[in-house]
């Protein structure tokens, strides 16, 4: 008796393993099949993605203008620079020399010299007190080269030593390692940063919630369906697969919406960024979104909706039997 | 086919719908089940089903042993066991077509296959007209005859029947039983709670008296 | 006959009127039990107001950090201003006097005196070339006299008159209207102020979806109970007042964590803010939410919950009848 | 108080649910409907509840045209028509009690009074002891029953039952039916759909019977 028991019950679990080949054609009807139920009831399904999606793009499309900002402001975010202003009387011969000796020396990238009027020009531009400054009559600037320690004498330590032994050269009236307006933008960006990952990450969990609920209530609501099907005999991994593909469609679809409006917003904001570049007498544009950031993207929103149906289907689906 | 040792279901909060009951059909036997209402029918025929799990005593049937099922055996066992309600329970979403071939898209039963056993089903029980028509465009007595085709369509060993002609009119419930009888004489054991004792007495069959969760009576089949 | 029927139709209609008095304490009944239906579900509750809070929180939080952003550069906001570039031989206390003259005319709302020695100072500040200038030696730079119209005088035409009369003066070397910052800084915020207004929109119409959504859901969660309540004679309002309180309930949750998280994300940024400020030398601190502005969110919040249900209810109630 | 003028329904698809039917029935008047499965039992008394609309002729109920009810009138309208199901329509989050007092909740009427109606009508059923149970842990009988209370709780002038005692034992249908007869006895319209042919020819009340969608006989009661 025992023994045919037993042979029975490994019966039922052997009846379970399938052909991979069978395995993956179910899977795919299902997944077609719960895209088609989805597609059945077009306004719900679109609403849910666009939540998903208006959630998703907030923190994509903040990433992206923070990158811009960081591309425009490409020049500031590199090594330190150390500014030599040269003493007056320098010739524009000698600095020029000076400069050109400099450049061939080690641990020194590059240099640039800007003359005693160009100094005034860029100190003009910079300041914005242009008029003022042209009211002084003569040039009060000294002519300055900048130069740009290599990647490896960037470190504040050998930036600091270089600028000592810069300070001790003859032309040199005074040497300053230029950091500040570094340190500021740092730490602008960090705040926008640091804003970004509080957001990015209440929105991640926004999403998740949203899929979670979305599926919950699909479950309640589909509890007849439910109860019958394990009433005659489907297993839980039948009655659980179209809700998990309902979220990764979800998820999917949201992803693409978000995407979709990264690059609105970006179309938007175009115009008064030009102008604001105008203001500049600069041609800057904004950049959209490249391929791997539109993949991180998707796959991120997608994983988002099977995780989040995951979990419903996980809290929700037991508490359904049939009587 | 199936055995029932000593058996006792108590509800939660501690009425009992079934009072050791010590139970034993044979494989391809057709039983009625009758008793007033409360008297556990339902009970008993959800113990076999595994809706319900016995309280005290076990359960056995086509072998296996219900108390020791593992929960993920569930959904096998219920394989083999076709059950018919006394409210139906059809998907009102889906076609009658859609509600029949349910068993069989569970089991994994492949398209073409499905579609000739579903067919056959419905030809059984006179409804092949009504395969794309929905559920609630059909009388009372239709949507019976779509839920005794579901619970065949996978030729279960055993099938259970809750008052499945309670809403039939006396010429159609003649018929279903007659039907009932064609899947018996196939070999299929057939368990079948009903009030109808009238229906009862024109068949020779086994049948089992409930009264107040005890077996008072089994009366069996008269040898021809 | 037929009288007699049209009496019958009018008692039937007679008895939807109420006494207000029993009027109110049913709504009150109404709100109070779906209070509790919500209460009795509190993952989902809280899951459904977490997502309108997060959604609400973002534009909010935006918009106070505008405002903060203002308030910081309050001063650059105000009216244009005049700068007048004193010749170098004027001395301190001829500047004075001018100023204390220029104080009494007519137009001139407030008038600021900047002293060469400060004016070096602030111009250092400014500019962050703090040792270049120092390294100059001699101050280059004049006294300056800050005028600001007042705000009858502050229209470009007005300034642009005050501005000619003053250039007249004799101890002027250069009048300057100032107006560049100001437009930067316009710009800057309107890009600002234009992406938190695309971005409050979305995110409204995003609350507007969830609410319905989810009241969507709810509604054919409840089927069974709508149609039954249909068939013993339920008016279409008593089945739908349960549904718009739940909205009104939901938005006004998500109304106050929104706030909650404004408040939350206000306590996040401040230390970064507080190191930027340390970088100016400054002791700015954000300021929080005001009443007003805290019952425009929680108000808003549960208008667009309670409109958001409306919708759904008007939509899907009538698809549910009893068969 | 019932009247049917040459109505006709016919289902989306051209199905004919019921064909030129012509009735009248008087106030406090207590009648059977019977016919075959699909007959168009259900049918016309959903025309009565206003389920469905008739596609030709004219019904009309205590004197109102249900023809020219408008929608925003059709609760009112129900109020005074209790309803009883084959499928019991109870809600299974609610307990028997809230079930029954929803008539009561849905027209307003006051706390104190509805719970002394809601258990005067617990009481007639006999199932009183049960306020606090859930429909699930109610016998098939037993939710019928709640089903009943729920139909006559706030004492509609008629009332409508599709097979009440479709899924009940013999001894429990004939107390059912004294019941109906209590109803009418108070004065209560009575219109009752059943198979039930032996518990029918016991009673002495009129009975109409149906033959697809038509009406094939009425036969009325003996004067005594
Ligand atoms: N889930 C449950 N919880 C508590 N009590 C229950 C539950 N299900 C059934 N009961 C009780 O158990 C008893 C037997 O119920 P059962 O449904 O088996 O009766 P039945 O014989 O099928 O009656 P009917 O002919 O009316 O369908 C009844 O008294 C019922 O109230
Ligand atoms: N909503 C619908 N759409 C289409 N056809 C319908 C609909 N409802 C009922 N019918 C058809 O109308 C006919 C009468 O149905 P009805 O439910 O009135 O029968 P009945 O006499 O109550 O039968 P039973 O005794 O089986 O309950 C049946 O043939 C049925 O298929
Ligand atoms: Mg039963
Ligand atoms: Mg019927």
């Amino acid at each position: 008796m025992r023994s045919k028991r037993q042979r029975k019950s490994a019966h039922l679990s052997r009846r379970r393993r399938l052909h991979p080949h069978v395995w993956l054609l179910r899977h795919l009807q299902v997944a077609l099949s719960s895209l088609g139920r989805l597609a059945r009831a077009p306004f719900s399904t679109l609403m849910t993605s666009a939540v998903i999606g208006i959630s998703l793009a907030l923190p994509a499309g903040l990433h992206l203008l923070l990158q811009n900002v960081q591309a425009l402001s490409g020049s500031w975010d590199g090594a330190a620079t150390i500014s030599l202003f040269l003493h007056r009387e320098t010739t524009a011969r000698e600095a020029g020399e000076l400069a050109r000796d400099l450049g061939l020396r080690a641990g020194i990238g590059s240099v640039r010299l800007i003359e005693r009027d160009n100094a005034l020009e860029e100190f003009q531009r910079f300041s914005g007190f242009s008029d003022a400054l042209r009211a002084l009559g003569e040039n009060p600037l000294p002519a300055v080269i900048v130069v740009e320690p290599t990647a490896d004498h960037s470190t504040p330590g050998a930036a600091e030593s270089m600028l000592s032994s810069l300070r001790t050269l003859r032309q040199v009236e005074l040497a300053q390692l230029d950091l500040q307006w570094v340190r500021r933008f740092h730490a602008i960006t960090d705040i926008a940063r640091r804003a970004i990952a509080v957001l990015a990450t209440l929105l991640g969990l926004a999403v998740m919630l949203i899929v979670v609920n979305t599926i919950r209530l699909e479950i309640q609501n589909r509890h007849a369906e439910i109860e019958i099907t394990k009433l005659i005999g489907g297993t839980n991994a039948f009655i659980r697969r179209p809700f998990l593909y309902a979220g990764l469609w979800y998820g999917l679809f949201g992803g693409l919406l978000a995407w979709f409006l990264v690059v609105l917003g970006i179309g938007l904001l175009d115009p008064p960024v030009a102008r604001l570049a105008g203001l500049y007498q600069s041609t800057f544009e904004l950049s959209g979104m490249d391929y791997p950031a539109f993949l991180i993207l998707i796959g991120g929103s997608t994983l988002l909706g099977l995780g989040g149906s995951w979990l419903a289907v996980g809290r929700h689906l037991s508490e359904i039997e049939p009587s | 086919m199936i055995f029932f040792d000593n058996v006792t279901k108590s509800y939660p909060g501690g009425h009992r719908g079934l009072s050791d009951i010590d139970l034993h059909i044979e494989p391809a036997e057709m039983v009625f089940l009758t008793g007033h209402s409360g008297a556990g029918k339902s009970t008993l025929l959800k113990l076999i089903g595994l809706l319900e799990r016995s309280t005290r005593g076990q359960v056995r049937v086509g072998g296996r042993n219900l108390t020791r099922l593992k929960k993920r055996q569930i959904p096998f066992h219920r394989r083999e066991v076709g059950m018919i309600f006394q409210d139906h329970r059809l998907l009102h979403d889906r076609t009658v077509f859609d509600n029949v071939a349910m068993p069989l898209v569970v089991a994994g039963v492949g398209h073409s296959e499905t579609s000739r056993r579903v067919r056959a089903a419905l030809d059984k029980v006179s409804l092949l007209g009504k395969e794309k028509a929905y559920p609630v465009t059909l009388s009372g007595g239709e949507q019976q005859r779509v839920g005794i085709a579901r619970a065949v369509v996978s030729k279960p060993p055993v099938v259970l029947a809750d008052e499945p002609t309670g809403n039939l009119d006396p010429d159609l419930s003649r018929e279903i039983m007659g039907l009932f009888d064609q899947f018996n004489q196939v070999g299929v054991t057939l368990l079948i709670a009903t009030h109808d004792l009238d229906l009862i007495s024109t068949l020779n069959k086994r049948v089992l008296t409930l009264d107040k969760g005890r077996l008072a009576q089994d009366r069996p089949a008269i040898a021809c």
